[in-house]
């Protein structure tokens, strides 16, 4: 996509500089000494593991963190940055990791939030935001409804938002912690676009990703962040992404997941013309058929917002059902609830892991017993036994190479790759027959992506039958054993790996119709 | 790729989706007008009273809601008003003033709001517990320092607003009252309209749903929850006033009897909108009159049975037509301003 | 690593047993001693001797046997009503309705006790407690069922049951249940039978007994049985229970009659360990001092029990200090509210003393609000 | 509160007489029938010569009988206990301590016990001249009265005076009664419900208001001063002396003249006459105060004859206990 195979941003003047910055965490010297330049119409990326300190750099340059130490300079002017609206008022938009949107309120509220123009009395004229919005949206090329209420926007649109938002504001600075960890490969392509786009009209850009082949081809510089320190600067011609890999995690990475071909048993997991609704009562599930076998991967591929998450949820019990038929082996389990689910053993990697998968203030060893603290040997009679909880919390801990002090740790204080590998851990450390995983790896850094795939294909070889839900083409396509495209509510085409080209998925999920 | 999301259209699904209350609306206009057809003056005088007893509680309910619209939970609402209730009275006493009282009311309630927030807010407490703090210390006190025999020059008497007056039942039920009656009427919808139609309401929610995402905008969270907890507590101080120099005239310890509760109740009731819990304040007040004058009708059941009635009005009520409230998002945590 | 000997280990495992151990009372200590000096400023302002004051309190809450058995016996109701309200908080519930339940208990124990003759000690006692515990129960299985099946929120439903409770109460006293002696006029039911008095064994109310012990039962269950296990996911994160195949509705539901239960257990000691009888007016407020013992505790069972032996001692004491002292009772709640105010704000507290804590212990009941 | 011992002496001696006071859950200055009962106990105390004379407040109706215990450890040989409530603590310590004479305002003797007296009133002698009076001074044939709790009986028998002695001057009068619907922790300190409940009645033609209920009906009398044409006639005590905010309306007060009947018992107590079982308080009107040229003279002739009547038992006020 990038034509440019040259640094020629690198003569252009610097709008932001920091120096020195570092920031000390309690027990986490989260950032040492940084040092970042951003010239005028570049792209800039950031790498680093989960925990790297990248958010926490991005934090400190929009405002929002202090910094213990070091200098920030804007645009020739050295600042000093006490809150999010200092940064703002000198340009530096920022659209944060977890979007900062409120939820509840219109496109357009959100936009003129905190920069509202007003009429006598402090009233806001909604009509006249909601023109606004418009404009921009023409002017960029962000189309969106800004009488849409955000909630019931997808993740995608709701960037869109971000961007709007920092473009309303007049940034000619954006940051953009991780934009892509939730968007579909198109979704990135059309904010890639729209990078570029701002780049031409002088807009510098901030990009943090973890997804690599990204970064070479929409960066104009990188630079690779560990344990908190720059240690890198580097230009995607000169760069591989084995090369960024081992940079970022300080080791080889292998990047191909190795597999043999599949060995399908029988059918483990049937589903006839399954519907189900949303929460606003909208069919979102239409009629979708499909199977899986154990000792396969079945990789769901599709857009986000075309039922997924519905269906996985009706799939484990979380939704009910209002049409067809689930069978898991031979017992329908169209409208049984969670637990006689998950006791056909049937592990499930949720989507959400902040919402399902944890419970924040427990420790980590509470969290690895999260449906199974009813089983021998964690409990016996309905008593809890600590000692059997806390020995499987080591092991598991151990095994899974999750980073935390101690398994008394709340898991709402591990990052976001530890967390995940707790819930990965607890799912298949279980006798398991069918493996239901909905965007295992989103937001986690390629060292803990080749750990969680290993395991996935690890299942798959110990014949358990894999139901993998995945936006992430590239995942899709190096984990599956066979490709089911999931369009507006249904599988519109089975295909086995040896078909499953990225080009034919990829309009497959766009919604072409084929033959 | 969908670009647009359904779009909702607020104005022609209201009456749908609110349907019941669409239709107990639509039952209680129908029924107050038979009513006042049979017996004007018992109707008259029934909604007066309805009136009445839902102004302390709908100004108890918009406290609650003000601060929770900012994220902050208050359940310190009763002692607010008995701060504001008792510091009005002995202000009345001594300065012999009502409107200085009054302010002197409100103020009171300020500080209170002010304690709420400077607990909830700086020290980060659990702001069950800071509003717990608050009810305690408003019954110690005013029970400790509460002198009795004092006298005051009297109370607020009601006036009529001209001509609006004289509109049948209308007339003496709404523009035939004390100020703080009209006080509190025009509170209601000037809140109703600050908070959704102004830029101060429209941070307000953003602070009490999403506070970060207000802090990532530049807005002061801290400031917002600040002001706003202290202008709810100016408003259960205007309640409790409303008790001592309106309502009785007089204080008496632990005058406010669970009102500040009841406006809890009633701020859920309504859906944390200033005119939904008019509308529940005005429930509630309705059934107590309604109450009182059944037994004015001489209906020989044991008062307790006719006291149960509110109470139980309002479950059937809340579980057979309102249901579920979605409270602000971000209410009742403290916003931590990390690594700030 | 651990090349340590046994002994050293030893050593330093008791050490950092009573640091914690430190860190856990300190606060509250210094919370009370605070509460304690604010209190005696409030005192000299109007005029009162502060040292008299706070030694009548003492004498009357500890000064002889029998003014340990009042603050025991104060404590007793106390503690079920903050284990009750702990208990729901658990779960993600505020229960305000403790006052209600509790109320429905008492009336019911009594009940049982004046109705049922010629039962053995043995058996009328533990049946009355446990009937009036039972009806406690079923008072709180209402909002919980109401929250479950129509989303009605327990903050409002409680609130309201809590008037109706009374009502009833005061209906069956003063009507079907009226103490129908003769002369009697007084809205009240029957004496109960000897056979459902619980006695006291020596200076020790037998209820203050069962008080601990229903607090080490709610503290075992909580935290050491899948229920509690269930109990406690479904007060933090509900979507997750839901997740973990826990049954939400039935744990919500269920929590809300154990939360009844503990209540109604504490107003049918009332009845038969103190009162004897029901009658209105006789367990005013105690429901709602649950609230404050629940926060005081910090929600925690264990915490619950020093939490109401205080202000058990207040209020017994209280009295005594009005008659040495001249020193009105209201004084008492003032110390109670700066007390839990610096339990509550413990960087204060934290600071004061210098201690690193973490934060572990801070009080939040983020869930206890908006619930599911 | 209470006053310094002057001498050596103290409780408990010989001759010493200490006179405690035990309220009802309530406060001493609840301008109701605790502060009436303590300001007798205080006049009897000066007249007797008592050394010691102190009360306590009950917070908590369970400390009845540890409360009348702080009277009895220090040597206290009268103790006034108040309300009908504390009846059976009061039978109880009495037995526990013979030799203390116990005062039971309001609380009616079914048995007789040596040590205790009860203070009682003919609170519906005193309610029907109210009513009386109230039907008498309407114009409108509406009268109300506003009041504390059905679960006091005092109360009830009150109200019952007041609907006979209404309707005996005229049988045609419409009367509001209203009891406050709330349990009896709240029944007597709710003026808020006092006021409006008047006020409803008083938009309803009522031009007479009884307030019968410690505070809740000290509100329903401050509201009806606020009412142009309005009387309103207060309980217990002479409520022109406090409740002055209601001096526009205040006709008079269906009194029991608790003060005085300490007096008495206490000074037959240091007589060594002290009765048993029960005592019957005068109760009546209160004086008319400023109104006095208001009430027609043959309303004043009505009300001296029905006294009379009262007195006499050839008038029955219809009132008929438990
Ligand atoms: N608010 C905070 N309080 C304490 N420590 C923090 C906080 N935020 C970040 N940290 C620490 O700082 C380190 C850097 O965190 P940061 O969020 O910057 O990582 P990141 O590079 O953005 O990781 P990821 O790729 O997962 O987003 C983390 O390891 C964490 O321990
Ligand atoms: N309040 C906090 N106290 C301590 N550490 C914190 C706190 N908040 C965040 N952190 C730390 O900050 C780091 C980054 O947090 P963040 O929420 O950005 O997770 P993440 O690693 O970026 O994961 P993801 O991107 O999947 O959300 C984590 O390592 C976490 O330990
Ligand atoms: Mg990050
Ligand atoms: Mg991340």
């Amino acid at each position: 996509m990038s034509d440019r195979l040259s640094p020629i941003a690198d003569d252009a003047p610097i709008v932001l500089e920091a120096k020195g910055i570092t920031k000390q965490f309690p027990g986490v010297l989260a950032n040492d000494q940084v040092d970042l330049v951003l010239h005028r119409g570049e792209i800039l990326a950031m790498l680093g593991e989960n925990g790297a300190g990248k958010s926490t750099l991005m934090s400190i340059l929009s405002g929002l963190y202090t910094p213990d130490a070091g200098e920030i300079w804007i645009k020739g002017e050295h600042v000093t940055l006490h809150s999010p609206g200092d940064a703002i008022i000198r340009g530096v938009g920022m659209v944060y990791q977890h979007f900062q949107l409120v939820p509840v309120m219109t496109v357009a509220e959100n936009v003129i939030l905190g920069a509202e123009v007003v009429k006598a009395g402090g009233y806001i004229d909604i009509r006249e935001a909601n023109r606004r919005v418009r404009e921009l949206s023409k002017q960029y090329g962000l189309e969106i409804d800004p009488t849409a209420v955000i909630e019931d926007l997808p993740v995608g649109l709701q960037q869109r938002v971000e961007i709007i938002k920092a473009l309303y504001r007049q940034a000619d600075i954006l940051i953009l912690d991780e934009p892509t960890a939730v968007l579909t490969p198109q979704e990135s392509n059309e904010l890639f676009q729209i990078m570029h786009q701002l780049t031409a009209q002088g807009v510098s850009i901030i990009f943090i990703t973890h997804k690599l082949k990204e970064v070479l081809t929409v960066a104009d510089r990188i630079v690779v962040l560990r344990g908190g320190k720059a240690v890198g600067t580097v230009y995607p011609a000169e760069s591989t992404e084995a090369s960024l890999a081992e940079l970022m995690v300080g080791r080889k990475v292998i990047l191909q997941v190795d597999k043999k071909r599949a060995q399908p048993g029988k059918t483990v997991l049937k589903i006839e013309n399954l519907e189900v609704l949303d929460e606003r009562k909208h069919k979102v599930v239409k009629g979708l058929s499909l199977d899986v076998r154990e000792g396969e991967i079945l990789a769901v591929a599709g857009v986000q917002g075309n039922g997924q998450r519905e269906f996985v949820e009706a799939l484990t019990g979380l939704r009910p059902v209002v049409g067809g038929h689930i069978f898991i082996e031979d017992e329908e389990t169209t409208h049984s609830i969670p637990r006689k689910i998950s006791e056909l053993d049937v592990a499930h990697i949720p989507e959400d892991r902040e919402k399902h998968g944890l419970v924040m203030p427990y420790s980590v060893a509470d969290n690895l017993v999260l449906n199974r603290y009813f089983h021998e040997p964690f409990s016996h009679r309905a008593v809890l036994n600590r000692d059997a909880i806390a020995e499987n919390g080591r092991n598991l801990v151990k095994e899974f190479d999750v980073r935390t002090p101690s398994i008394e740790t709340h898991a709402g204080s591990l990052s976001g790759g530890n967390k995940q590998k707790v819930i990965v851990a607890r799912e298949l450390s279980r006798p398991v027959k069918l493996l239901v995983a909905n965007q295992p790896t989103r937001g986690i850094d390629v060292g803990s992506i080749e750990f969680i795939h290993n395991q996935i294909v690890a299942q798959r070889d110990a014949g358990v039958a894999v139901l993998l839900v995945s936006a992430e083409l590239d995942e899709v396509l190096s984990l599956a054993d066979r490709v089911a495209v999931m369009f507006d509510g249904h599988i519109v085409k089975t295909l086995p790996i040896e078909e499953a080209t990225r080009e034919r998925v990829g309009l497959l999920m766009a919604g072409s119709e084929e033959e | 790729m969908e670009l647009t999301a359904v779009p909702r259209k607020i104005s022609t699904n209201w009456f749908i989706k609110n349907r019941w209350l669409v239709l107990i609306f639509i039952i209680i206009i129908g029924s107050i007008a038979y009513a006042y057809a049979v017996n004007g003056r018992v109707t008259t005088a029934v909604l007066a009273s309805t009136l009445r007893q839902s102004t302390p509680l709908v100004l108890g309910a918009l406290c609650g809601l003000i601060c929770e619209r900012s994220g902050v939970i208050n359940i310190g609402i009763e002692g607010q008003m008995l701060m504001g209730a008792f510091l009005a009275f002995m202000a009345n006493v001594y300065l012999g003033n009502l409107w200085v009282a009054l302010a002197i009311g409100i103020l009171a309630g300020a500080l209170m709001g002010l304690l709420l927030a400077f607990m909830s807010v700086t020290l980060k407490m659990d702001q069950i517990i800071g509003g717990t703090v608050i009810n305690i210390l408003a019954i110690g006190l005013t029970g400790y320092f509460y002198i009795s025999g004092l006298t005051t020059q009297g109370k607020f008497q009601p006036f009529a607003l001209g001509p609006l007056a004289e509109i049948p039942l209308i007339g003496p039920v709404f523009f035939k009252n004390p100020p703080i009656t009209y006080m509190a009427i025009v509170i209601v919808f000037v809140l109703h309209y600050v908070l959704f139609y102004t830029r101060w309401g429209l941070r307000t929610r953003a602070v009490g749903e999403h506070p970060s995402a207000a802090d990532t905008v530049g807005i002061n969270v801290y400031k917002m929850r600040y002001i706003n907890v202290t202008i709810g507590g100016m408003l259960a101080g205007l309640a409790g006033a409303f008790l001592t120099l309106e309502g009785v005239g007089t204080f008496e310890r632990g005058m406010t009897n669970g009102r500040g509760f009841l406006a809890l109740a009633i701020m859920i009731f309504g859906k944390w909108t200033p005119l939904g819990a008019w509308g529940a304040a005005f429930l509630f007040g309705f059934t107590y009159a309604i109450q009182t004058q059944l037994q004015f009708m001489g209906v020989n059941l044991p008062p307790q049975f006719i006291g149960s009635l509110p109470y139980i009005l309002t479950i059937l009520v809340l579980a057979g037509f309102v249901g579920r409230s979605r409270p602000p998002a971000a209410e009742g945590k403290p916003y931590e301003k990390e690594g700030g | 690593m651990a090349t340590d000997t046994t002994s050293n280990e030893t050593v330093n495992r008791t050490a950092r047993y009573l640091r914690k151990a430190w860190q856990g009372i300190s606060v509250p200590l210094v919370a009370v001693l605070l509460g304690l000096i604010i209190g005696a400023l409030l005192l000299l302002v109007s005029g009162a001797q502060p040292l008299s004051a706070y030694g009548a309190l003492f004498e009357g809450a500890f000064g002889t046997p029998a003014a340990i058995q009042r603050t025991l016996e104060k404590a007793t109701p106390l503690i079920f009503a903050g284990l009750a309200v702990a208990f729901a908080f658990k779960a993600g519930l505020f229960n305000i309705g403790a006052q209600g339940q509790l109320l429905i208990g008492a009336v019911v124990a009594a009940y049982v006790g004046f109705s049922i003759q010629g039962l053995p000690a043995i058996i009328h006692a533990p049946l009355a407690l446990l009937i009036g515990g039972l009806a406690g129960a079923l008072y709180g299985f209402i909002p919980g069922a109401l929250k479950t099946y129509t989303g009605a929120h327990e903050v409002i439903t409680t609130i309201m049951l809590n008037y109706v409770a009374i009502n009833i109460t005061d209906y069956l006293a003063d009507g079907p249940w009226k103490d129908m002696t003769p002369g009697n006029i007084v809205a009240r039911t029957p004496k109960i039978f000897p056979s459902a008095v619980l006695p006291s064994l020596g200076n020790i109310p037998t209820g203050f007994i069962l008080a601990l012990l229903a607090a080490v039962v709610a503290w075992w269950i909580l935290y050491r049985t899948t229920l509690g296990y269930e109990i406690r996911t479904v007060g933090l994160n509900s979507s997750a229970a839901q997740y973990a195949g826990i049954r939400v509705a039935k744990i919500v539901i269920l929590s809300m009659m154990i939360s009844g239960f503990l209540a109604g257990m504490g107003g049918a000691v009332e009845t038969q360990g103190i009162n004897g009888r029901f009658q209105p007016g006789f367990n005013t407020g105690i429901g709602f001092d649950g609230i404050t013992i629940a926060l005081l505790g910090k929600t925690n069972p264990f915490g619950v029990i020093p939490a109401a032996l205080l202000l058990g001692a207040m209020r017994a004491g209280s009295s005594k200090m009005q008659f040495s002292a001249g020193v009105a009772p209201e004084i008492t709640d003032v110390i109670t509210a700066v007390i839990l105010f610096f339990v509550a704000a413990d960087i204060i507290v934290k600071t004061l003393i210098r201690q690193r804590g973490t934060d572990d212990d801070k009080v939040t009941l983020s869930t206890g609000w908006s619930g599911h | 509160g209470g006053q310094k011992p002057a001498a050596e002496k103290k409780c408990g001696d010989e001759g010493v007489i200490c006179i405690g006071l035990v309220t009802d859950v309530g406060k001493i200055d609840d301008k109701s029938f605790n502060q009436s009962s303590w300001e007798g106990t205080q006049q009897a105390a000066k007249e007797v010569g008592a050394l010691e004379v102190k009360y306590v407040e009950t917070t908590d109706a369970k400390d009845y009988a540890a409360n009348i215990k702080q009277f009895t450890d220090q040597g206290y040989n009268i103790i006034v206990t108040i309300g009908f409530g504390m009846g059976e603590a009061t039978a109880e310590a009495a037995a526990a301590n013979p030799k203390v004479h116990f005062i039971g305002v309001d609380q009616f003797q079914g048995e007789a016990i040596p040590n205790v007296a009860g203070l009682v009133f003919h609170e519906d002698q005193a309610g029907y001249l109210a009513g009386v009076l109230a039907a008498s001074m309407s114009q409108s044939g509406v009268v109300a009265s506003v009041l504390g709790t059905n679960l006091v009986p005092p109360v009830v028998a009150f109200n019952e005076g007041y609907l006979n002695g209404a309707r005996s001057v005229n049988p045609n009068i419409k009367i509001i009664d209203t009891y406050h619907p709330g349990g009896l922790d709240v029944a007597f300190t709710d003026p808020e419900w006092g006021a409006t409940t008047a006020q409803q009645a008083i938009d309803q033609g009522a031009d007479v208001i009884f307030g019968a209920g410690g505070n809740t009906g000290n509100g329903a009398l401050i509201q009806a001063a606020g009412n142009e044409g309005v009387w309103c006639i207060g309980v217990d005590t002479d409520q022109w002396e406090t409740v002055p905010e209601a001096h526009p309306c205040l006709i008079s007060s269906a009194v029991k003249l608790i003060p005085p009947g300490i007096v008495d018992l206490v000074k037959m107590s240091k007589d060594g006459k002290f009765p048993s079982g029960n005592y019957f308080g005068a109760a009546g009107l209160a004086p008319f105060h400023d109104h006095e040229s208001a009430i027609p003279q043959e309303v004043k002739d009505l009300l001296e004859k029905t006294k009379a009547g009262l007195l006499d038992g050839s008038i029955s006020t219809g009132y008929n206990p438990g």
